[in-house]
């Protein structure tokens, strides 16, 4: 119990002071900045993957659904950018919640089908609706706003909005703390441990599932929000099953059992990307198919899955 | 009135006829078997039962009501709750929070995402109550997967009680046990039955623990009933003795 | 309307496509139990290889030549990386390590072959319409639809007659049975896997003659052949040849009235196979759930 | 799903030194390049080196560090030695604007370069000026970049949408029937190329048998083959490029349809012509820049160091990309200085002396866009030749006849006071 209490410190210790020791060991804000907005649509699929046991292949459609709901917000609506994060959030968890319904029945690897066909239906909106989308070209033309905050107007440059991400992160992650620990959560695992015993304890295994994987829309919608502001910019290849595929790899190689397992996975992958890319902008790819089967192969429980265990043992 | 009864009921599976026009009835506060040979098709009425699949004709009825199209999750809420003959328990959480699901999903909460203080306390409370009953209290930490597999089964028992279920349904509670588990299994039955005045309905392969403890007993052989009643009735029925007990004993 | 049945007769030509990729995946999925992501990378692979070949032994040879390596190539990576997988009873495993592996292919074959587009020849008998009114239908198209068609019966054929094929069969409907039979499971599922892969080269080459040879030829036909799978049924080979065929029928007729949902007609078909009939059109019930 | 019973083969810890090991080597290098130099001139280099234009992306930075070794010899930007910081963008629009202020931030590049398509471009156009930071669009037409959207500190040194279509539809035009047949990708660059080439063939009271709008990544077109057949065009226009161009020439030649129409495409590139059957190489239409001009001084010596380099033929990416790279360096010895806005200055009205240039007309940077006025040579594909003799140059158009003038493109450029 209280070494949980210390982890949690040091993780938050961690992440309130990035800015001043991300750049000594040869980090950016940008990074850091990029690395939570996948640890935040990594772990509310994880939320799903990882703690209710359904294999989601399509959680970016509504990472990058918040996206395009943010910048549309930003584009015609509003220049508040915290109301466009509200509005993405609001338009990735909507989509989620209204099309549970057609996945909650499925389970394995129709679910990942399933979930890939939705997620598929909307990338392929996203690219041919030109009007309104900016189509293929990517939906560009608004910027995050400076901040009002009553007593100061603060500019978004790189480090303020590494907080400011970190703060719709603490969010995230508190709800998904607070779930984990309350009845609704031990239910979302009784139905990952055991979906047969769930239903015969009389739990209607498939309204859960609807709501994980609504919630867990919500979450990436909040993160393809952010995403959005991140890059000034949001473009079909964000809700491409690739981009799923990304997420679910960094929940694995972080431990999907783990709370904190799609953060070090989303510091891995982000990381090795972005060093990789710039050393071997030819071949970087390699490095990152390598890491998948090297998580897979060796790392099947993921890096705090092994900590976990060594931990144990000792 | 009766707790549950099942009048005519039929399961056919394409060509397979499981069960075929079987009639039972059980009042409340009984520990009522079914016993049959293997394939006689008692878990496929339990399956009926609890409704893991619908009967092909025939009603079910349970506390005065017709819960034919009543979904399994459904049936649980109205108080008939079930264990299944290859344990079905929460492999990698604690026994703890195996029995926690159970209790939160009786106290309505399983939906609430921030629970208060004070219904949390209500909840382990209740947990640590039903552990009692059941001896798991010294287990409450471990992980079910790491115990005995008696254990286990006491504890599939222990989440089906925390539905506090009018009737409860045991598919083969003593399978696979050894002597000593089994004796601990069947002095749990008859105290739940003797001193909660629970309902229990059971199956079992074991004759001389169904003849020792159970009120009426329910033959079942190739999907009919074949006789039923007390257990010395139907130890002297001449069918069943012919069909089943000869060819145990042979 | 007639160009409705244009598109029509287009859209069962990819089709076979789809069939004949969604055939090499099925079956590596029904006895190898592993979701191959990089199945549209042997596609290349079988390819690219063809392509080297094909000035010292010509079109014929590398036509063969190509697909037979990219099965070689699937034996190698089924023995050192696949077969971590078995037993692992979450299909996520299979399908991230081959999704890794799919981007490491399409890496190498741009750093080995380079990135730009190379020409593939294809014999100049095939290379021209058959008639002037129906000038879509070339010689190549009909030889696709006969070589597809003529692979798709030797694999069955070697199914059902074959000793070997038979097990495989029998592996597909219950693996643990046939090993305790004496079969060499361990050579099963090398050997079935390499088929599969050698289908995919297959499909490769002969898409060669009509797309451009690029490393990222593979990755828009990956999802589609998952969706040929699962609109088929996942488990039945017959099925995935449907499903193939359907979604290629599919994609044809909607280009003839809405070019824009012509990708995605065939996402829209597996949603509501997957709603209303969730094993596909002849697959089994439970199968990877 | 349980994953905690699985066992692990066992050699997960050599490799697991092994990986340590590898990294240790790659995160040695950099620092080895940094103690060489005091402080380099760094030029950020952004294109797609992954993905569906790979091979352009590769193109323009091979000529790009081509330049920069010759700039390197002959003592640098102003005295400093350059450096070249290449990044992939994967052609995808989110990577490259981050890989943009990566650079910016993190390496302080002085210069950033890049772009294929015209979507990154045009987003990198926009990053680089919320950065105030000097940006050459070396690919990606849109004509958006240096029209209604131009900045101060983005110059375009490829052609825009509507300078290739002028340069094509005039030749189509003199040499062809007026009914012609178009077939456009869904995005910004085939919409800008339809909208110019047949405003041009209605001002040439043409006739416009129809446009074909395809998804860009289409595999298939027959469907569209089939109504273009139907129609009988003088001329089929295909503004498709890349894979899908490749594609679509490729099904086209097997239909026969080369034989019957003739096919034009306002930008043909030696990198998707090398990619097709020798049959299927066929049509005219326009390169931004051609390796054989015998009568053009320094194209020889430049083709032949280039094809030293990197064992192929210089194409026209290539070109941009040297070219771009130089233009940062002549720019720098006028401006005497590396600043943003002062580059920018100098680079207003920059003409490419011969040696960088290549081609004929002087080409220069407009100072009312920052449009590059380069030559477009419009011609024919050889389907005789073998690889690179793939074109024969028939026309050589000066880029100032072409464009529209700044005001017609609805720039109105600000600097930062």
């Amino acid at each position: 119990m209280s070494r949980r209490i210390y982890v949690n410190g040091a993780v938050w210790l961690l992440l309130l002071t990035a800015a001043l020791w991300l750049p000594l060991i040869g980090g950016y804000m940008a990074l850091a900045s990029r690395v939570l907005v996948y640890a935040l649509a990594a772990m509310g699929l994880n939320l799903l993957l990882g703690f209710t046991g359904c294999m989601s292949f399509g959680e970016a459609a509504y990472f990058g659904l918040g996206g395009y709901g943010t910048g549309l917000f930003l584009t015609h609506l509003t220049h508040s950018t915290v109301l466009a994060v509200i509005a993405g959030t609001i338009v990735g968890g909507l989509a989620a919640f209204l099309f549970g319904p057609l996945v909650m029945r499925r389970r394995g690897i129709y679910f990942a089908m399933i979930t890939v066909a939705i997620g598929q239906i909307f990338y392929f909106i996203a690219e041919r609706w030109n009007s309104f989308t900016g189509g293929e070209d990517g939906l560009a033309g608004f910027s995050r706003q400076p901040l009002h905050l009553g007593f100061a107007i603060v500019p978004l440059d790189a480090v303020a909005f590494y907080y400011f991400v970190l703060f719709f992160f603490a969010i995230g992650a508190g709800v998904i703390a607070l779930l984990l620990h309350s009845p609704l959560g031990h239910t979302f695992i009784a139905i990952r441990e055991n979906r047969r015993r769930a239903q015969f304890l009389g739990i209607h295994v498939e309204r859960y599932v609807w709501a994980s994987f609504a919630i867990a829309g919500v979450i990436a919608g909040l993160a393809g929000a952010l995403n959005a502001l991140q890059n000034n910019f949001i473009s079909p290849i964000n809700l491409y099953w690739v981009e799923s595929g990304n997420l679910v790899i960094m929940a694995v190689l972080g431990g999907m059992r783990s709370f904190w397992g799609p953060l070090v996975g989303a510091i891995i992958f982000v990381g090795i990307q972005d060093y990789v890319s710039s050393y071997f902008p030819n071949n970087w790819e390699t490095f990152i198919g390598g890491l998948f089967i090297v998580a897979v192969i060796f790392f099947p429980n993921g890096i705090l899955g092994i900590v976990r265990r060594r931990m144990k043992a000792a | 009135m009766s707790l549950l009864r099942l009048t005519n009921i039929s399961r056919v599976f394409g060509k397979l006829v499981a069960l075929q026009n079987v009639e039972l009835e059980m009042e409340e506060g009984r520990l009522y078997a079914v016993i049959g040979p293997n394939g006689a098709g008692k878990t496929t009425l339990f399956n009926l039962i609890s409704g893991f699949f619908p009967a092909t004709s025939g009603e079910i009825w349970f506390d005065g009501r017709q819960i034919n199209r009543v979904p399994a999750a459904n049936r649980v809420a109205l108080g008939l709750v079930r264990t299944f003959q290859i344990t079905e328990v929460f492999p990698e959480l604690s026994v703890f929070e195996n029995v926690r699901i159970g209790v939160e999903a009786e106290a309505r909460c399983s939906t609430r995402p921030w629970p208060g203080r004070a219904l949390i306390r209500q909840i382990n409370q209740r947990v640590e109550e039903l552990l009692e009953t059941t001896g798991l209290s010294a287990q409450a930490g471990r992980i079910v997967s790491e115990l005995a597999h008696g254990d286990q089964r006491v504890v599939e028992v222990t989440m089906a009680l925390s539905r506090r279920p009018k009737l409860l349904l045991l598919d083969e509670p003593t399978a696979g046990m050894g002597q000593e588990e089994t004796a601990h299994m069947v002095r749990l039955i008859r105290d739940l039955h003797v001193r909660q005045q629970q309902s229990i309905l059971f199956i079992e392969h074991d004759m001389d623990l169904v003849f020792g403890i159970a009120d009426r007993i329910t033959v079942l052989n190739y999907g009919k009933v074949l006789a039923t009643g007390t257990p010395r009735d139907v130890a002297a029925d001449p069918l069943v003795q012919a069909a089943y007990l000869g060819e145990a004993s042979a | 309307m007639e160009l409705l049945l244009f598109d029509a007769f287009n859209g069962l030509i990819q089709g076979t496509f789809y069939a004949l990729m969604a055939l090499g995946l099925s079956l590596i999925i029904s006895l190898n139990s592993v979701i191959n992501f990089a199945h549209g990378g042997f596609m290349v692979v079988g390819a690219y290889l063809a392509y080297t070949l094909a000035p010292y032994i010509g079109f014929w040879g590398a036509l063969f030549a190509g697909p037979i390596l990219a099965g070689f190539i699937g034996i190698i990576v089924e023995r050192t990386l696949v077969r971590y997988m078995y037993g692992r009873p979450d299909p996520i495993y299979s399908l991230l390590l081959t999704f890794g592996f799919a981007l490491i292919i399409e890496d190498v074959v741009r750093t080995i072959w380079g990135a730009q587009g190379l020409p593939f020849e294809i014999p100049s008998a095939l290379n021209s319409p058959v008639s002037t009114t129906y000038f879509f239908v070339t010689g190549y198209r009909l030889f696709v639809i006969a070589a597809i068609a003529l692979a798709t019966i030797a694999l069955f054929a070697f199914l059902r007659l074959s000793r070997f094929g038979i097990r495989i069969r029998a592996g597909i409907l219950d693996l643990e049975t046939v090993s305790t039979l004496g079969v060499n499971v361990y050579l099963l599922r090398s050997v079935n896997f390499a088929i599969g892969t050698l289908l995919a080269g297959f499909a490769g080459v002969l898409a060669a003659g009509i797309l451009q040879l690029a490393p990222t030829m593979g990755d828009d036909v990956i999802m589609a052949t998952f969706v040929a799978v699962v609109v088929g049924g996942i488990g039945s080979l017959l099925g995935s040849v449907l499903g193939g065929l359907l979604i290629g029928l599919a994609a044809g007729v909607t280009t003839a009235y809405y070019p824009a949902a012509s990708d995605v007609v065939i996402y829209i078909i597996m949603a509501v196979v997957l709603i209303v009939r969730p094993r596909g059109l002849l697959g089994q019930e439970g199968l990877f759930e | 799903m349980s994953t905690e019973r699985i066992k692990l083969p066992v050699q997960r810890r050599t490799i697991l030194k092994a990986g340590v090991a590898l990294g240790a080597t790659q995160v040695m290098s950099p620092f080895v390049i940094k103690a060489l130099g005091e402080t380099p001139v760094k030029i950020g280099w952004i294109d797609p080196f992954t993905g569906t234009y790979a091979a352009l992306g590769t193109s323009q930075l091979n000529g790009a560090k081509m330049a920069v070794g010759e700039i390197n010899k002959k003592g640098g930007i102003l005295g400093r030695q350059v450096q070249i910081l290449a990044e992939d963008s994967a052609a995808n629009v989110g990577q490259a604007t981050e890989k943009l202020n990566k650079l910016v931030d993190q390496e302080k590049v002085d210069f950033t370069a890049g772009g294929v398509s015209s979507a990154e471009a045009a987003a990198m156009s926009h990053a680089a000026n919320l950065k105030s930071m000097l940006y050459i669009a070396v690919g990606g037409h849109v004509d958006t970049i240096t029209g209604t959207d131009c900045y101060w500190n983005t110059f375009k040194l490829c052609s825009d949408t509507w300078m290739l279509s002028e340069a094509l539809c005039a030749t189509l035009l003199k040499k062809f029937g007026k009914r012609w047949y178009f077939c456009t990708p869904d995005y910004a660059w085939g919409h800008f190329l339809y909208k110019g080439a047949s405003t041009i063939l209605d001002q040439a009271k043409g006739t416009n048998l129809g446009n074909a709008v395809l998804p860009l990544g289409a595999t298939d077109f027959t469907s569209a083959l089939i109504k273009v057949q139907q129609a009988k065009p003088d001329v089929f226009v295909v503004f498709q490029s890349g894979d899908d161009f490749v594609n679509l020439m490729k099904q086209a030649t097997q239909f026969g349809m080369t034989k019957t129409m003739a096919f034009a495409s306002p930008l043909l590139e030696l990198e998707p012509e090398a990619a097709l059957p020798v049959e299927a190489r066929t049509g005219w239409g326009v390169m931004e820049w051609w390796w054989d001009q015998p009568n053009q001084p320094h194209v020889k010596e430049f083709v032949a160091t280039y094809q030293k380099l990197y064992k192929a033929t210089p194409s026209g990416r290539s070109w941009l990309g040297y070219a771009a790279a130089h233009s940062f360096a002549l720019a720098a010895e006028k401006a005497k200085s590396i600043k943003a806005p002062k580059m920018a200055r100098a680079m207003e009205g920059l003409v490419l002396p011969p040696e960088v240039a290549l081609e004929p007309n002087n080409p220069y940077y407009r100072a009312g866009d920052h449009q590059c006025m380069i030559t477009e040579f419009v011609g024919e594909v050889n389907q005789k030749g073998k690889y690179p003799d793939l074109f024969t140059v028939s026309e050589e158009l000066a880029g100032e006849k072409l464009a529209k003038s700044p005001a017609d493109k609805g720039c109105k450029m600000t600097f930062p006071a």
